[in-house]
């Protein structure tokens, strides 16, 4: 009951409302078309890839630090995958398994650096991003790299009962495991431990180097998937795959209510602003808006309801005892 | 016989030797006093016990067997249980993981959330503290969050219970409580090692007595029956430490400087009356909680006022914020919270102790209307007189505040309201965990500044610390003033009077 | 001047058997110095391409060039160390250079302004949106990150409007008199009865310069810089020691807006044209040239001159692998090595004077 | 003779018309001695439209017996990098610049930092906004003609009438801009016969983004779409995609001729692209470039505009069109060979 209210209170429930409002709408400006399964469809197509970037940018906000390289190790993984398919004669399988372990290594590298060199994670994803787009160029250079396996392709189109596409139903299992992994397991809560008080967590003998790497290696990890989502579904890769996710995978998370200091594992949050960014989309089609109007109107919201939405927290804020160090925004955990 | 030993320890810091073949001797059913000056190694101590610092020499012996603990995670296995001096919970999470977090339980790989609740409220019952599990420690108060701290220790079915001055941030009725506690492990036959400042306390729950000075430790295990408070202030302090003595102070007959009168504030404070003449030092004396603080912070706009008027020098003001009370109004408000907003740890000294001034030090530069700089002559002159002055021992202005101890630390956040020559200065928990002679130190300096006529606000749940300095003691509960106290400097007697208005029956609310 | 204080006090306050507290080390010998440390690579990488290729050395063709956008890419990086002076982050510092140009171009287009007057014009309106930034910010306490992201959206979305609206070809093309010049005049054009400047050295610099002066005066030498540095390193103790620390956000944040529209404004002047792209590129080298340098993330501390080294580095080496030939397949791989390693060598200067029972800074 | 009907083409062949008259030059100018000219091409950035310069660069070399040629596209589509790549090259000895201007609001600026330093400068495949060049040829395609011929194209498929929508690059450059007009113009010459949606800008970014705004086109418009102009590659690659999958009956119209493009052509997904001619703007400008570096010849009139062709290939010239295209690249040469007066 209790919990029940609490939940009620939480940014998730405003989103839910919001979004659930916002989907009505489009359903009436559309005079019900939205609801055909083809629009559906299409609909939730299209939100597997930003789910799975938004999940991969909270997990290291969750332990205090931001991952500035998603779209260049989703597009490393893609381009690796379509090469190794197209110009080797990988088969699928084992061409996907390849990819998704080096974006993971990618991750891992990440985690590596930052604990070993006490770099800030800031800095340290800037310069894997610039290293895994010569990559990725070196791979593909400017051609767009389709000539895999047909079976793939239909698997990204494949969709049960013509209206839940499969990517998308794997992006959701993706977010599932995140959440039990974060909520229920040992390793997930003492990641969030060290995001939520470094100092604190370390004098309970927990390690926050290991937190830090786990972290990013789980954010390499996720963005596999989502480079195997995006091979699969889209016309073929190129050396742009990528190149749009890096202010998509913070207004995700950021939006869905993650502290940027770390230690809040909001998976539900993030899922839902993913949709609400979508619904955008869709509207902008709906009524052929110009991007720039969009761009436009959603930073005006974003900004107007974060604004809101924090008013209300900041109340509270003096006058709790417990407070996680003011750690800087990007600041390390050490 | 003898749980727990460390013999020889040694611990090197850049430029630091913290420990210097330290010897500490833990029995079975004993409680074991660890004193020492700020920096004297308690907190060093205790770390490199649980594992946090490797050991530079010296080995450690848990029941004869040597034992080198790579991390706190294996001394708590080990059954060594630990409250540090730093807070120590995580902001997210319910009081029930928290006081499990070393050791969560799981079944079939996951969390037990249901385990969690029942093992942590076995641990909240030892402590008879009813707080339900599930709430998440965001909204405890400094008490409950230090005695959640106490059963997160004991959690781990520890058999060696290190307490870091865990009495520093709660008040004597609290502190009962704990030591209900540590009498009850005392007689399971456990071992616990108590740090604190408050020697009453000391002499109160432990047997025996480690003294450290400067890392070294000059008496090992000593029978505290047999030592008086003296020789025990003298071990610490490294020579014969007398009694503070102050010279009579009489308060002028004046209007007061500052005046308040049926104040309500929006954090919760009921019509509160509250006078303070030049040359006064009115005590505010009240349970971690009570409201002193927030009053305070109250007073200097950072809360908002709802009722009742504020009269400063007579005349009704409504303040802002800190700077308008500085600017217009000469008051000053030394914090409780001495590393969050007491000083700039990653500053130098000189800044933490001139930025009240930069305004009075500006020069013009040339003609230009508006452009003016902050002459450095001047204000290192200006900060060399404080440093000198209040016996800031530092090697230089420039060295950063993190790198001093409390001691100095909580002058140098001092020094900037003498310097800002202020007229009212409101001084909060002044003395929480500064050793005796500090102590004495700034015992006699609020005095002096008494007797220099600055109106003193002194907040603190020290009550020997309010004896010796108030000249009256208004108590608080709850928000609310609960009476009034002239203080005729005798422990007993005060101490009595204080504690009973703080449990007289609430009066019917206005 | 003396304090309140008494000799009674005084005397009870001194502890002449108290250790004096030692600095945690002491002196930082110089080769822990980032500074330095930077200073030294940029010399040695420059002197290294110079070996390899002597066209390294063309004053026309190299130097110049490169010193015009070390000097821009200073003035961006100046731009983010004044939001990083308080621990804040400016995410939106390239599109207020645009925001702000684009005012200028208006300026310049529709109202004929003269090239200084559009200038000044321009910077009004960048510290204005800096500084709305900045009320948002201290107004509400939301996290700077966001709020300048969620600026950036809105910038990103307003701009192209104006622009598709105002013109036909999506830029301002109307050059006010003197701005060819001041593109491509050097010190060689500035002569003191016969003896003349370098033409290596671009006009263009001698806003860079101003820049870091005024900069590094206010933060080095007045209250509004104490207070800046102070809020960085704790808010809640700087406000409670009577610095205005919402104003202070402000403040900041309106310097940052200021700095990217000059940067802008270099921009504008050193390719051509007005356009909304302007700043695009700005983001990252805005951040990689504080940190280099030295200006922590967290706040409270900067650098003026690391700032510059460290934009420096990140030109210089750019500019080197370019006449290397380094061919776009490996020239960012390059460039992002590089840079670890840089920042990597920096940190192990630290550790080891770390262990030398030193403390960095 | 372009069989093209823009402005700037005409010029061309107008002027090559008086001098035919006068009796000067004509037929190919031969290259006494190219030894001495080091050319640079250099694109805006990474592109497939780009690729075949690399190769046509080499050929410039043995043909033309060039001092050295360089390909570099280390521009990555910002201004101020693609000057810094210029500037490089020009120091390392390079003095004749075939240039693809990132930004043609800026790219005179450049032109004229080069040519006051004595180089000569071709702008290709895109000329300078505005009505002034400081190149001293531009030779490039007409995105206006091309964008016309596209949307031409486009009327054609769907037999005359319908909706059509353009989907198309960066909104805020001037090309994109020329693009835009260049639709309208070939849709308001149907009176009415063809509307269009409004234009969709901003998807060549990347291809998800291009897919995405695809799929909810055609989701929320695609019943009253018959046609799609697309005048940007991945928005070109993104719609035959997507119009292939969701089996609605829309004719797709694309641009260049990337092998992926062609295959869409070959299967019958794409009805149509639109071809520029990289090869000839490579090999006729890497001859001019020569003949001009070498002071050999100068131009008749400086800054003169030449349409380097586009053509419409279909499934039934997807064979045959590269002849065409080689013809026209020949009758180029001619076209400036007038332009030229040479010692
Ligand atoms: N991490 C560290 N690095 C360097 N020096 C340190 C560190 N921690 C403690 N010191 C130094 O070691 C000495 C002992 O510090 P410690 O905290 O153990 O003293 P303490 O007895 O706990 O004092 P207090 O009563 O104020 O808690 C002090 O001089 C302190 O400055
Ligand atoms: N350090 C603190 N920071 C934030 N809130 C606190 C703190 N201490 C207490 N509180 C909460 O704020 C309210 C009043 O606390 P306040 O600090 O004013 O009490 P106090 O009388 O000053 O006691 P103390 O200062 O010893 O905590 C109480 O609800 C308490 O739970
Ligand atoms: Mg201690
Ligand atoms: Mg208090």
């Amino acid at each position: 009951m209790k919990s029940l209210l609490r939940f009620a209170r939480t940014t998730e429930m405003t989103l839910l409302a919001i979004g659930v409002v916002f989907f009505v709408f489009l359903v009436i400006a559309s005079h019900g078309d939205l609801l055909e399964a083809n629009s559906l469809r299409v609909l939730l197509q299209f939100l597997a890839v930003p789910v799975l970037i938004g999940l991969a940018q909270m997990v290291v906000l969750a332990v205090g630090q931001l991952n500035l390289a998603v779209g260049a190790v989703g597009g490393f993984a893609a381009c690796a995958m379509g090469v190794l398919m197209a110009d080797h004669g990988v088969p699928v399988p084992l061409a996907l398994l390849i990819g998704f372990l080096l974006a993971s290594l990618a991750g891992l590298a990440n985690g590596l650096l930052v604990v070993l060199t006490r770099i800030n994670g800031f800095i340290v994803t800037l310069a894997t991003m610039t290293v895994l787009l010569g990559v990725q160029y070196r791979l593909v250079g400017t051609r767009t790299v389709d000539a895999y396996p047909q079976g793939l392709k239909s698997f990204g189109s494949y969709a049960v009962f013509g209206v839940l596409p499969l990517i998308f139903l794997v992006a959701l299992v993706v977010a599932g495991l995140l959440a039990v992994m974060l909520r229920r397991t040992v390793p997930g809560r003492q990641l969030l431990a060290s995001g939520g008080n470094p100092i604190a967590a370390r004098l309970s003998g927990i390690s926050n180097d290991r937190s830090v790497i786990i972290a990013h290696t789980l954010s390499g990890a996720i963005l596999g998937v989502a480079a195997i989502l995006t091979i699969a579904s889209s016309p073929g890769v190129n050396k742009s795959i990528g190149g749009d996710w890096l202010l998509p995978s913070f207004a995700a998370p950021i939006i869905g209510g993650a502290l940027l200091t770390g230690g809040s594992a909001v998976v539900l949050g993030t899922v839902l602003a993913a949709f609400i960014v979508r619904f955008v989309d869709t509207a902008r089609a709906e009524f052929s808006l110009e991007p720039s109007w969009v761009n436009f109107v959603v930073g005006t919201v974003v900004l107007g309801s974060v604004v809101l939405g924090q008013v209300r927290t900041r109340r509270q804020e003096r006058r709790t005892v417990v407070k996680a160090p003011d750690a800087a925004v990007a600041g390390g955990v050490s | 016989m003898t749980l727990f030993e460390a013999s020889e320890v040694d611990k090197l810091f850049p430029g630091v030797r913290a420990l210097d073949g330290v010897t500490l001797k833990l029995e079975a059913g004993s409680v074991h006093a660890l004193l020492g000056e700020n920096g004297a190694g308690k907190s060093t101590l205790i770390k490199v016990i649980t594992g946090l610092y490797k050991p530079d020499g010296g080995r450690l012996l848990l029941d004869g067997q040597p034992v080198a603990f790579g991390s706190p995670h294996e001394s708590a296995s080990a059954g060594i249980g630990v409250v540090h001096q730093e807070r120590n919970l995580i902001p997210g999470f319910t009081v029930g993981e928290n006081i499990l977090l070393q050791k969560l339980p799981t079944s079939r790989g996951l969390v037990d959330r249901g385990r969690i609740r029942s093992e942590a409220s076995r641990w909240l019952a030892e402590l008879d503290l009813d707080l339900d599990p599930d709430l998440p420690v965001t909204e405890l108060s400094v008490a409950q969050a230090q005695l959640v701290e106490i059963a997160k220790a004991l959690s781990v079915e520890s058999r060696v219970l290190l307490l870091d001055e865990p009495t520093a941030s709660i008040t004597p009725n609290e502190a009962e409580r704990l030591f209900r506690v540590v009498a009850k492990l005392k007689n399971d036959g456990r071992s616990v090692l108590f740090v604190s400042h408050k020697l009453e306390e000391v002499f109160q729950i432990c047997d025996t007595v480690t003294v450290l000075r400067d890392g070294s430790s000059v008496l090992e295990s000593g029978a505290l029956s047999d030592l008086t408070r003296d020789q025990v202030v003298d071990l610490m302090v490294g020579r014969v430490h007398e009694a503070l003595k102050l010279p009579p102070r009489t308060v002028p007959e004046a209007a007061p400087l500052l005046e308040l009168s049926g104040v309500g504030t929006a954090t919760g404070h009921v019509d509160v009356d509250l006078s303070v003449r030049p040359g006064e030092i009115v005590g505010l004396y009240g349970l971690v909680g009570a409201g002193r603080s927030e009053l305070a912070k109250a007073l200097l706009g950072l809360d908002r006022i709802t009722a009742g008027e504020v009269r400063v020098r007579g005349e009704v003001v409504r303040i802002r914020n800190v700077r308008d009370a500085l600017k217009n109004h000469k008051i000053g408000y030394v914090t409780e919270n001495r590393k969050e907003e007491g000083v700039f740890l990653e500053q130098s000294v000189s800044r933490n102790i001139a930025v009240t001034v930069w305004d009075r030090l500006l020069k013009r530069l040339g003609w230009i209307p508006g452009l003016s700089y902050v002459p450095r002559k001047a204000e290192s002159a200006l900060v060399a007189d404080y440093v000198e002055q209040l016996g800031i021992r530092i090697a230089s202005a420039e060295q950063l505040a993190g790198t001093l101890s409390g001691g100095n630390q909580q002058k140098v956040s001092l020094a900037k309201w003498l310097a800002a020559k202020t007229e009212i200065l409101i001084i909060d928990e002044p003395t929480v965990g500064i050793d005796v002679r500090t102590k004495d130190a700034f015992h006699t300096l609020i005095w002096d500044l008494a007797a220099n006529g600055l109106a003193i606000l002194l907040i603190t749940s020290d009550l020997p610390e309010m004896i010796t300095l108030a000249d009256r003691v208004v108590v608080m509960r709850d928000h609310r003033v609960r009476g009034e106290v002239a203080n005729d400097h005798d422990y007993d007697t005060m101490s009595q009077q204080v504690i009973r208005l703080i449990h007289a029956e609430a009066p019917a609310p206005a | 001047m003396s304090a309140p204080v008494s000799e009674t006090a005084t005397a009870a306050l001194q502890e002449p058997d108290a250790p004096v507290e030692q600095p945690r080390g002491g002196r930082t010998p110089w080769w822990a110095n980032q500074r330095i440390g930077l200073l030294i690579l940029v010399v040695a990488l420059s002197a290294l391409f110079g070996i390899l290729r002597p066209a390294f050395f063309n004053q026309q063709l190299v130097v110049f060039p490169l010193l015009r956008d070390i000097a821009m890419f200073t003035v961006v990086g100046l731009a983010q160390m004044c939001v990083l002076s308080i621990g804040h982050m400016n995410l939106a510092v390239g599109r207020m250079a645009a925001f702000s140009m684009m005012i200028t171009g208006i300026s310049y287009d529709l109202w004929h302004f003269s090239l200084y007057a559009g200038l000044l014009v321009g910077l009004v309106a960048g510290t204005a949106i800096g500084a709305l930034a900045g009320w948002v910010i201290a107004r509400t306490g939301v996290n700077s990150f966001v709020v300048t992201l969620a600026l950036d959206f809105l910038l990103l979305g307003l701009i192209p409007l104006v622009y598709t609206g105002l013109t036909d070809n999506a830029a301002f093309v109307t050059k006010p008199p003197g701005m060819r010049e001041l593109r491509n005049y050097s010190l060689a054009d500035v002569c003191i009865g016969n003896v003349c400047g370098s033409p290596a050295v671009p006009q263009l610099a001698m806003f860079a310069v101003i820049a870091m002066v005024v900069v590094g005066w206010i933060y080095s030498r007045t209250k509004l810089g104490r207070e800046l540095l102070m809020t960085g390193t704790s808010v809640k103790a700087a406000e409670l020691s009577g610095i205005p620390t919402a104003r202070r956000v402000i403040t900041a944040h309106a310097m940052s807006g200021c700095l990217a529209a000059l940067a802008g404004f270099m921009l504008a002047v050193s390719t051509g044209s007005i356009k909304a792209t302007i700043g695009e590129e700005f983001m990252l080298p805005s951040f990689l040239g504080p940190i280099l340098g030295g200006t922590l993330l967290a706040g409270g501390f900067i650098s003026v001159w690391g700032t510059l080294l460290g934009t420096a580095l990140t030109s210089v080496i750019r500019k080197g692998l370019d006449l290397l030939g380094v061919g776009l397949e490996s020239l960012n791989i390059y460039l992002g090595l590089i840079l670890l390693v840089a920042l990597s060598t920096d940190r192990f200067r630290t550790v080891l004077s770390d262990r030398q029972g030193v403390k960095e800074r | 003779a372009t069989g093209c009907s823009t402005k700037s083409s005409n010029d061309a062949t107008g002027t090559s018309g008086d001098d035919a008259s006068t009796g000067t030059s004509s037929g190919p100018v031969e290259l006494k001695d190219g030894s001495s000219v080091k050319l640079a091409l250099i694109p805006g950035g990474a592109h497939p439209y780009f690729q075949p310069w690399k190769t046509t660069a080499e050929q410039d070399k043995t043909d033309f017996k060039l001092g050295g040629v360089t390909f570099n596209e280390t521009g990555e589509w910002d201004q101020g990098k693609q000057n810094n790549v210029i500037n490089s090259l020009a120091a390392q000895g390079y003095n004749a610049f075939g240039i693809f201007g990132v930004s043609p609001t800026d790219i005179n600026s450049t032109f004229e930092d080069l040519k006051s330093k004595g180089f000569a400068v071709g702008s290709l495949a895109s000329c300078p906004a505005g009505d002034t060049n400081s190149a001293d040829f531009c030779l490039s395609t007409d995105v206006e003609a091309a964008a016309y011929k596209a949307t031409k194209a486009t009327i054609e498929a769907i037999g005359g009438e319908g909706t059509i929508v353009h989907l198309t690059g960066n909104n805020v450059d001037s090309n994109t801009q020329r693009r835009i007009a260049g639709v309208k113009t070939a849709i308001a010459e149907t009176n009415g016969k063809v509307t269009e949606l409004p234009v969709i800008t901003d998807i060549d970014k990347d291809l998800q983004t291009a897919q995405k705004a695809v799929a909810d086109l055609l989701a929320s418009k695609g019943k009253e779409i018959k046609g799609i102009v697309t005048t940007a590659y991945n928005p070109a690659v993104a719609a035959a995609d997507g119009v292939a999958s969701s089996k609605l009956p829309i004719k797709v119209v694309a641009i260049d001729d990337d092998a992926k493009i062609l295959s869409g052509i070959k299967s019958g997904g794409v009805a149509a692209t639109v071809t520029q001619n990289p090869v000839g703007q490579a090999y006729v400008g890497g001859w001019l470039l020569a003949l001009l570096g070498s002071k050999q010849c100068t131009m008749k009139t400086p800054g003169v505009i030449v349409d380097s062709g586009s053509f419409v290939v279909t499934k039934a010239n997807v064979d045959t069109y590269d002849a065409e295209r080689k013809a026209k690249t020949t009758e180029l040469q001619k076209d400036f060979a007038a332009q030229l007066s040479c010692k």
